[in-house]
Parts: structure tokens; sequence; C-alpha cells
């Protein structure tokens, strides 16, 4: 008798399994595929989707909130932020020369914005970053200021040891106590808190 | 030569026939290169081999900062993410002494408990591709995605968060959090029982599950095996429950054994936990703060204390254990991680032992391998 | 036409039993030795014997040959090509008895149909229905076959029997699963 | 000429009158009938092939709440055309030390046997390429061949996992053909011939799935599962096995070569189908009700051919139903399943339809 008892629970079970495949199938309106690019128009990413990096503008002045305090460079893990800098005569202060962003590199973990102190950073949803090469993928974001020509043949350079005295160098020697300086100061969360 | 498993006495006169499962391999999730001795159709014994995504994540951590180090982390069993960022977070904060804010440590059980969740869904879905039936990841990753919108709203990545962080977690949670879980999880419940109906109630899953691959508890015990593994064995081994932490204790819930350690057993501890996660999502929920900070204040390079400090989580597979030594600076001395499935892993052989191809992989999955996690 | 098509498939047929005997790979001749069989169903079919192709083809090559080819599957060395190893005068005597065997049929089969041409009896193939056959299988009385038929049944089911005999081994730890 | 398609026996009959007429003699006649039906096989295997890949998708996609390929042509009907020009654009690899003759018969073989096999599937009222009076033992014949196709590609491959996936398969076909045997053979009794087109004519009173009391339906679920391992379809599809055998006995294969073998699982799918409907569900033969005689002839109203492509297509989707629904066997439960359950209980069945048949026992007599 066990047999058929063991039988007819296996049929039921894969009945009951059919049935399911089955009324997903006859119910055309369950599906849920999203036709990714025909859908770019409405597609709608979360506020903070992170994908990469970006640098804040000013609205009133029009310039970079960077002042290239190099923060961001020491707080990423990965050395994706190179950055040279240089004192705008006009403002008598700090500004990034070239900001530039190694995505081929980058976490996407927000350790840098996190570390910004003068908002000039930012994570943008911009997530269609498919490139051919990884050197695509090497970025000059402070693109906008006349100085920061979109030529990448001296990236990289900055950082060999004999030329670093301006560099914020990505501190991958041990010990960084001495150049940071910052551990006084703390991380507050920002405040995006439900209202 | 040290790469042919062990001979067995299963039946000696049989030619050696050997097979290389991976590193290529639709059923080994990863790159796990398994050698297999095979007499027909029966597996006469495994030898894993792995390194093939080895990226030396415990020697990075040595030169990089307890804040830096956290999104390396969420890199290693990617599945459970949050769980793997809660064991470093409390192994810094034992070390800093720092304290975290109540709300934040209800934020992190509610993402643990999803990312269970989400583990277990996938697991779910590629337990059932791995045996045959190609409908069930779907189903699986339909739900999974559900908990990816959760937390890509509130951490903005989907899979590698680094949202615990020292002192709490990085920002507060998104405004719509609280009705979007609470609408996953009244979602979610009738779903475990479509999973019964298409899986779990088909006669084909048990007859295939049911006595096959049995791991039974001392051998289990004895090879370090945690999680879900373990406890289908019949051992009421949970970090939660057993070693709390957070606010786990404040918590009812009940942890999943079975008692078969088959893969059978597995698969319902599994799907078990699923709905226990669901529970706890649910009180969390009632219970947590509707205000106060997230985050303590914390220094942005935090100093290591002198000492050893011991920090475990369940993660979605088992034990996550993190061991923390340091000496005054702001760079670890040493970091020992214990991932649950380098241990289930080394179990593995002893367990196929004797059954079929179509058994390995059964069991494999039921063990639920996670490669970064293994080769870290 | 019909002629055309006998000589193909006869070349067919010897070209391919040709292959069988003169190739050193077990596998290669196993399919050549396929081929052959199909072959001869279609003789059959040409004669209008459509049941006994049919069942040409389902036993000898749907059935043994498969059987064969599992066999070639299971030992090792079916994937080595075989090595000239015997003397030559294996070959002599191999080759003149196959002369003799060839000589022997054609003597009988040509003596067959000169007797039958003698006799006057029609050598044109009827298609015999199945109903026919079952029929005539079946059938106790002079024209039947059953005795044979249940004879034949009898000795098969003692070969497989012995076959499963002799196939069993003791009972081994592998097969655990059949415990339940 | 409308009446042509309700009559394709005229149509079959007036063709060959006016071929006979214009060549002048019945061979050529013949010959030039057998060149337009070969001709509108082909056609039709590649047609069936692309189709039933197509619907295999759609029929996946909705099933798992998706919607299958919609890029290529409206609602992508044209993606298995693009798929096909993909295959045989690709290069065909042949790995190193394979067998290189057998390796690349082995496709030829598999896929042979399957477009023989169309050649007896009655489609409508006299339009069968090759009418034999033992049809039904033939195509059983034929499709047994494959299996050798299927074995001798998976050793020629020289690939561990294609000769276990082969094995498996082997072991697989040659125990299930038996079961789908007697399953067919257990209907035979009660319409006493071999013949396809005679088989669905003894069928004008009703369906021998009902006809037959019990025997029809056991029979039907019998060969439904047998067939369906014969094709090597979930939950039967251990010779592939894709999570286990990384493809079983096609792993080697690529560009045409392991089209004709995709090719060939689905004209297979195609052909137990169209056996089945033709043994349990009348062919062609329109659904009549006895004393109803409008709706008998409203249902008159659909040619033959829609009716017989209609019951293969329920029965190619429930094939399809099967696959995106059940997980695989294990080889050894494969076994167990067929020799002690399928098998006895196709043995009991061919021993009720015997005495149903002897006592006279079935409907509409």
């Amino acid at each position: 008798m066990n047999i058929f008892v063991k039988t007819l629970r296996g049929l039921k079970g894969l009945l009951s399994g059919m049935g399911l495949t089955f009324g997903y199938f006859a119910r055309p309106s369950k599906v849920i595929t999203q036709q990714y690019p025909e859908n770019r128009n409405t597609l709608k990413l979360p506020e903070r989707s992170q994908a990469r990096i970006d640098l804040i503008k000013n609205a009133e002045t029009g310039r970079y909130n960077c002042i290239a305090c190099g923060l961001c460079v020491k707080a990423c893990p990965n050395n994706s932020i190179e950055l040279t800098k240089f004192k705008d005569p006009e403002t008598k202060k700090f500004r990034p020369e070239k900001f530039v962003y190694h995505f081929e590199r980058c976490l996407v973990c927000g350790l840098c914005v996190e570390a910004c102190k003068f908002d000039a950073l930012r994570m943008t949803s911009e997530f269609e970053t498919a490139a051919w090469s990884p050197d695509d993928l090497v970025e000059i974001l402070n693109k906008d200021d006349p100085w920061a020509h979109d030529d990448k043949s001296d990236i990289g350079q900055q950082t060999a040891p004999d030329k670093n005295e301006q560099t914020a160098s990505p501190a991958r020697d041990t010990d960084r106590q001495e150049h940071t300086g910052a551990e006084e100061k703390t991380i507050q969360p920002k405040d995006r808190s439900p209202k | 030569m040290s790469n042919i498993p062990a001979d067995t006495s299963i039946e000696p006169d049989f030619e050696d026939y050997y097979v290389n499962m991976g590193p290529q391999h639709p059923s080994t999730h990863g790159v796990l290169r398994l050698i297999v001795k095979l007499a027909g159709e029966t597996v006469l014994g495994v030898t894993p081999h792995i390194g093939f995504v080895h990226r030396g994540i415990e020697k990075m951590a040595e030169a990089l900062t307890a804040q830096q180090f956290f999104p390396l982390t969420s890199r290693l069993d990617y599945l459970s993410a949050h769980m793997n960022n809660w064991a470093w977070a409390m192994a810094i904060e034992k070390a800093a002494g720092i304290e975290v804010p109540e709300r934040a440590e209800y934020i992190r059980i509610i993402m643990s408990e999803l990312s269970r969740i989400s583990s277990h869904q996938l697991w779910w879905g590629v337990f059932g591709m791995d045996l045959g039936a190609f409908t069930p990841f779907l189903y699986g990753f339909r739900d999974r995605e559900r908990v990816n919108d959760i937390f890509e709203k509130t951490c903005g990545v989907r899979l590698t968060m680094n949202y615990i962080c020292a002192g709490g977690v990085r920002e507060d949670v998104d405004r719509d959090f609280e009705k979007d879980v609470r609408e996953f999880t009244d979602y979610f419940e009738p779903m475990i029982d479509e999973y019964d109906r298409l899986l779990s109630g088909n006669i084909i899953i048990q007859e295939r599950t049911k006595g096959v691959g049995v791991l039974d508890p001392e051998t289990a015990k004895q090879y370090g095996c945690t999680g879900p593994t373990l406890r289908a064995g019949g051992v009421d081994y949970d970090v939660r429950k057993n070693r709390p932490y957070g606010l786990y204790p404040r918590m009812d819930f009940k942890t999943a054994v079975a008692t078969e350690g088959d893969s059978w057993a597995r698969y319902v501890v599994r799907l078990e936990e699923m709905r226990q996660s669901l529970k706890i999502i649910r009180q969390a929920l009632d219970q947590i703060p509707a205000e106060g900070p997230v985050r303590a204040k914390t220094p942005m390079n935090i100093k290591i204390p002198d000492g050893h400090y011991l920090s475990r989580v369940e993660a979605a597979r088992g034990e996550f254990a993190l061991y923390l030594v340091g000496n005054g600076k702001i760079l670890p001395q040493r970091v020992k991680l214990r991932s649950p499935g380098f241990s289930n892993l080394s179990a593995l052989p002893e367990t196929v032992k004797g059954w079929r191809i179509a058994d390995l992989v059964t069991i494999m999955s039921t063990f639920d391998l996670v490669m970064p996690d293994i080769d870290r | 036409m019909e002629t055309l098509i006998f000589y193909t498939t006869a070349f067919f047929i010897l070209a391919a039993a040709g292959y069988v005997v003169t190739t050193m790979n077990i596998f290669r001749a196993a399919i050549g030795l396929t081929g052959v069989l199909a072959g001869i169903a279609g003789l059959y079919l040409l004669m209008n014997a459509q049941f006994l192709s049919a069942v040409q083809i389902t036993v000898y090559v749907g059935g043994i040959m498969v059987l064969i080819v599992f066999a070639i599957l299971l030992m090792p060395e079916a994937s080595m090509h075989l090595r000239r190893e015997n003397p030559k005068w294996f070959r002599f005597i191999g080759g003149v008895s196959a002369a003799l065997v060839f000589a022997v049929l054609a003597y009988s089969i040509t003596a067959f149909i000169g007797a039958q041409d003698a006799a006057g009896t029609s050598l044109e193939p009827a298609a015999a229905s199945i109903r026919e056959i079952g029929l005539a299988l079946l059938s106790p009385g002079g024209n039947g076959f059953v005795l044979p038929f249940e004879f034949v049944s009898v000795v098969l089911i003692a070969a497989l029997i012995g076959a499963t005999t002799i196939a069993k081994r003791t009972p081994n730890p592998e097969t655990k699963e059949e415990q339940e | 000429m409308e009446s042509y398609i309700y009559r394709t026996d005229k149509l079959i009959l007036d063709l060959t009158e006016w071929l006979t007429e214009a060549t002048g003699s019945a061979f050529a006649a013949e010959v030039v009938k057998m060149s337009i039906a070969a001709a509108v096989l082909s056609a039709f295997v590649g047609l069936l092939a692309m189709i039933l890949i197509y619907i295999e998708r759609k029929v996946a996609g909705h099933m798992q709440q998706r919607v299958g390929p919609m890029r290529v042509g409206p609602h992508g009907i044209l993606q298995t055309v693009a798929d096909s020009i993909k295959l045989v654009a690709k290069e065909g690899l042949t790995p190193k030390n394979a067998d290189a003759f057998i390796f690349n018969l082995a496709p030829l073989l598999v896929f042979a046997s399957s477009f023989a096999c169309l050649s007896f599937i009655p489609f409508s009222p006299g339009m069968t390429i090759v009418s034999f009076n033992v049809g039904l033992l033939f195509i059983l014949g034929i499709a047994s061949v494959g299996v050798l196709g299927i074995l001798a590609g998976g050793w020629a491959s020289n690939n561990k996992w294609s000769v276990l996936g082969a094995m498996r398969s082997g072991a697989q076909i040659i125990s299930y053909e038996l079961s789908a045997t007697l399953a067919l053979l257990a209907i035979v009794p009660f319409f006493g011939t071999l013949d396809f087109q005679e088989i669905v004519l003894s069928q004008q009173k009703g369906w021998w799935i009902w006809r037959a009391p019990g025997v029809g339906l056991l029979g039907f679920l019998i060969y439904t599962i047998a067939s369906t391992a014969e094709c090597n379809r979930t939950p039967f599809d251990i010779a592939e096995g894709e999570s286990e055998l990384t493809g079983g006995f096609h792993t080697e294969y690529s560009a045409m070569k392991f089209a004709m073998f995709f090719l060939a699982e689905f004209i297979n799918i195609f052909i137990v189908s169209a056996i089945s409907a033709t043994v349990f569900f009348g062919g062609w033969m329109p659904f009549h009700i006895e004393g109803l005689d409008t709706l008998n002839r409203v249902f008159d109203l659909l040619p033959p051919i829609v009716w017989f492509f209609g019951k293969v297509a329920c029965l190619v989707f429930v094939v399809m139903w099967f696959r995106w629904t059940f997980p695989r066997l294990r080889v050894d439960q494969l076994m167990h399943f067929e020799w002690k359950y399928l098998m006895p209980l196709s043995l009991i069945n061919l021993a009720l339809a015997a005495i149903a048949v002897s006592a006279g026992l079935y409907f509409f007599n």
C-alpha cells in the first residue's frame, strides 16, 4: 500500500509544481522583465544609487568646490584618485590642477565622499560605464577647468616617488600617521535621515 | 601524488578514472577545481583545489586602515556582505571601545537578516538549477531583486554594500525603508510556500536529496562546519543564539535545526531560516527607535590599541569569525578571517564518498559554497 | 531500376563489411557493422519484406549494435588502435576459409534457384502482412510455429538469467542507495 | 482546389496521375514525387525546428515570468533565424585528439535517424511520405538508431564527460524504448494494424485514449513518460545534465554539428508527439461525438492537417511544460524507475489490453 500512497503523493507534488508554472504561463501580466535599453527614459534609480564619483560645482561661482586637500586620496583604499594642485592667483586658494579618477580601480565604496569635508565630491548613479579598454576608464573629473585638458599622457607619473612634492600621494607605505594628521577629525553621518 | 584522492576500499579492482570538475564547470559556482576519482558514475574520492580567486585579503588588511578595509570585507562572501562588514565593525568597536547607537544596532540586524534571506533565495534558485530545474533559479532571483532594491535604496549599492561601519551604519536608512521592508516581508512569506510547491513537494527533489550525502554531526564538528550545513545534522549551534552579538538577545526566534544531516535536511534548514529571518526582521521593525543617531563619533583613522580582538557573526553560510591583532597604530598588525565556506568545503570530500556524480552536485549545492569566501 | 538500387546497396554492404574487417579501430568497426546491418535491412525492403526489415533494424541496429558499442565504451582499450599482431599465415587461413564459405554458399544458392526454376515455382516475393506472420507464429497446427517460438523464448529467458547470474557481483558498500 | 486541403489523399492521387501523364512513366512519376517530398520535408524540418525552438523559449520565458526573446523581429520571431545563421557561420571545431571520422559522422547519424522517422508520420489523409504496413514498428526501430550516434559522438569526442554522457544516454534510451514500445503495442491489438494511416482511420468513432477502457489512458501516460526520456528531455535529461556533465555527449560539438544534435532533439520531440497524437488522439481525425451531427460538422470545417498539428502542438507543450517545471532524476533512479515501475506497469497494461480486446471490451464497438 505504501507504494501507492507514495506514488499518489509524488504525483500530487509534481502536479502542483506544474500548476504553479502553468499559472505563471497563463498570466502574462505577471511578467516582471524590464526591457532595459528601451526603458532607459523611464528608468528610475534610487537617489542614493551610487555608481561612480563626480566633482560638485558651486552653483554661484561655477567653480568646483574641491580645494585639493587630498583627504579623498587618503581615504581611498584602492588608489583610485590622483590629485595635483596649484594655488589660484585669483582667490589665493588651492585648486585641483588635475583630479584624475581611476574608475578601473574604484570599488564604489564611497569612502572618498565620506572623507570630503568641503562638499566637493558626490556619488552619481550614472551606471552605464562600460568601456573598451581600461584606459578609457581613467578620467579627469575637473575637465571643465581650462587647464585640465583631457590629455592622459602624464597620468600616473605624479605618483612616482621622485616627484611627489605637491602630490597628495596615496599613502600605500605602511606608516601614514605622519602626514595624515586627520585622526582628530571625526566623521559625521551625512544628514539624509528621514524627515 | 598529492592531488589524487585517497584510495577507498569501494572497488579496489577498478581502473582509476579521474575527471576534472572545474575550474570551469557550471555547478562549482565559481572557480573551484575538484579532481574526482570515479568508478563509473560513483565518486570514490574528491580533492578540492582552491585558490583561483585568492586575493590575499588578510594581507591587504595590514596595509589598510580600519575604514578602508570595510569594502574588502564586503567582497569576501558577497552574498552576506552586511554580516562580514558587521564582523569587522564589531572587532574595531571592541578594540577602540566605540559604543554603537541603538538604532544602528537594529538597522544592522535588519540588514543582516535581509541579506541572509537574499543569500538563501539565491541558493534556493541555484540549488534547483543544479538539480536540473531551471525555473526556480529565476523565481529565486525574482524575489531576491526585491531585497536588492531595498539595499540599493538605503546603501546605494546592490551587492557589496559597505554599509555597516565602525560605530554604526554609514548613514540613516532611506525614508521608505520601513515601508519597503514590511512590504517585502508580507510579500515573501507566501513566496516560501510557493518555493515549497515548486521544489520541496516535488518527488524528484525529495528522492534526490533525502538520505543523500549525510554529514554526521561528529564529522561536521571535526571539520569545523557551521551554519545550515552543521545545523542540518542536529547540532544546535548558531552564533546569534550561542554567542549573541548586537541586539540579537532581544529577538525571539528559533534556530532552524534538522536531524538527518542529509541534503534534504540542509535544504529544509535553509528554508526555515528564511522564515525565522522574516520573524526577526518584523520584530526589529517593531522595536526600532524611530529617531536617533545611527553612527557614533569615530576618528577618521581609528587607532587599534595593542591587543587581540575576536568578533564572530552568523553569516548566511555559517560562522564568520574575525581575529584582529592591533599594535597601537592605525594599521592592524594582523587580521585572520575564518570564513564558513572554507571549513564547509573541507568536509565535502568526506561527504561525497560513495555517491554519484549527480549527488556530488547536489551535495555541493546544499553546502552552498561561495568561492571568494573560500579563497579570500 | 530496382536492380540498380540492389547493386548500390549490395556494394555498400560489401564495402562496409570490408571496412569492418580491415579497420584497426574497434569502434569504427562497430560503426561499419552498423552500416552492414542497415544495408541488409534495405535489401529486405527491396524484397518487399517490410516486417523483416523493421525487425532487422529494431533488433540488430537498434539493439545489438547499441549493446556492442556500449560494451566497447566500457573497455579501457577502446580508444586504442589495434595492432596487427597475428602471423601472416593467419590471414592466409582466413582468406582461404572465407573463399570456401563463399563457394559453398554460392553453390547452394544457385543450386536452389535452379531447383526452383526446374519446379516452376516463382521466386517473386509476396508481401506478408503482419497478421499472417503473427498467426503463423502462434498457431499450433502443421503450418504453425508455436513450439519453436515458445522454445526460443525459454532459451532466451535461460540466457537472461544466466547472464544476470554471471554479471551479479557480491554486494559492496557502493550500492548504498539500494538499501532503501 | 479548396477541397484538396480536406482531401489530401485525393490531392496525392491527382498529383500522381498528373505526374505519370507528364513524365510518361509511373516510375519517373514516383521519382519526382519522392524528390518533391524530400524537398518539402527538408524545408519542413528546418522550419519546424525553428518554430519549436522559438516556442520553447517563449514557453520557458512565460513560465518564469519573463518574456523570452523580444529583440529580433516583432516579439523575437526571427531570433531562431538569427541563431541558425550564427550556427551555420561558426567554425566547426574538431578536438585535436578526437576520432575525426566518427566525430563528424555522429551528428549525421542522429539527425538522419530523426529525419527518416518523419517520413512515416501521417500528416493528413494520404499524406505520408512512405506508406508501410509496419510503419509503427519501423519508426520505433529507426528511432533507436539515433542512440548510436549519441554513443559514437560521446566516444569520439575523447572527453571523459562526453563518454559519461553517452553511456548514460545509451543506457537510458535502450531502457525507455522498451516501455515506449510496450505502451504503443498495448494499443495495437485494438486496431490490429501497424500502418499509420489505418491506425488513424480506425479512430473514426473515437480516439483510442478513451475507447480502450483505461488501457488507452495508462498507455498514453506511460508513453509520454518514456518518450520524454527517449528524447533526453527534463526530467530525464541526464545525458546532457549541464550541471553535472557540462553538456554530456555534445560538450565538444560546435557550430553546425551541434546544431544537428539540437535539430534532432526538437524533431524527436515532434515525432514522439506525432506518434502519440496518431495512436492515442486520432491523428488528423477531427474530434467527433456520436449523435451531435451539427457539432461534428463544425469540427469538420477544420482541415485534417490543422487537427494533426493542433494535437501535436498540445503534446509538445506538455513536454516543454515538464522541462520548465521539473528537476532532473539521478541516473540510478532513472533506471530504477524504468525497470521497477514503468516496465512492469507497461507489461500489465499490455496484458490488460489483450484481455480487453479478446473480450471485446471497448467503447463504440
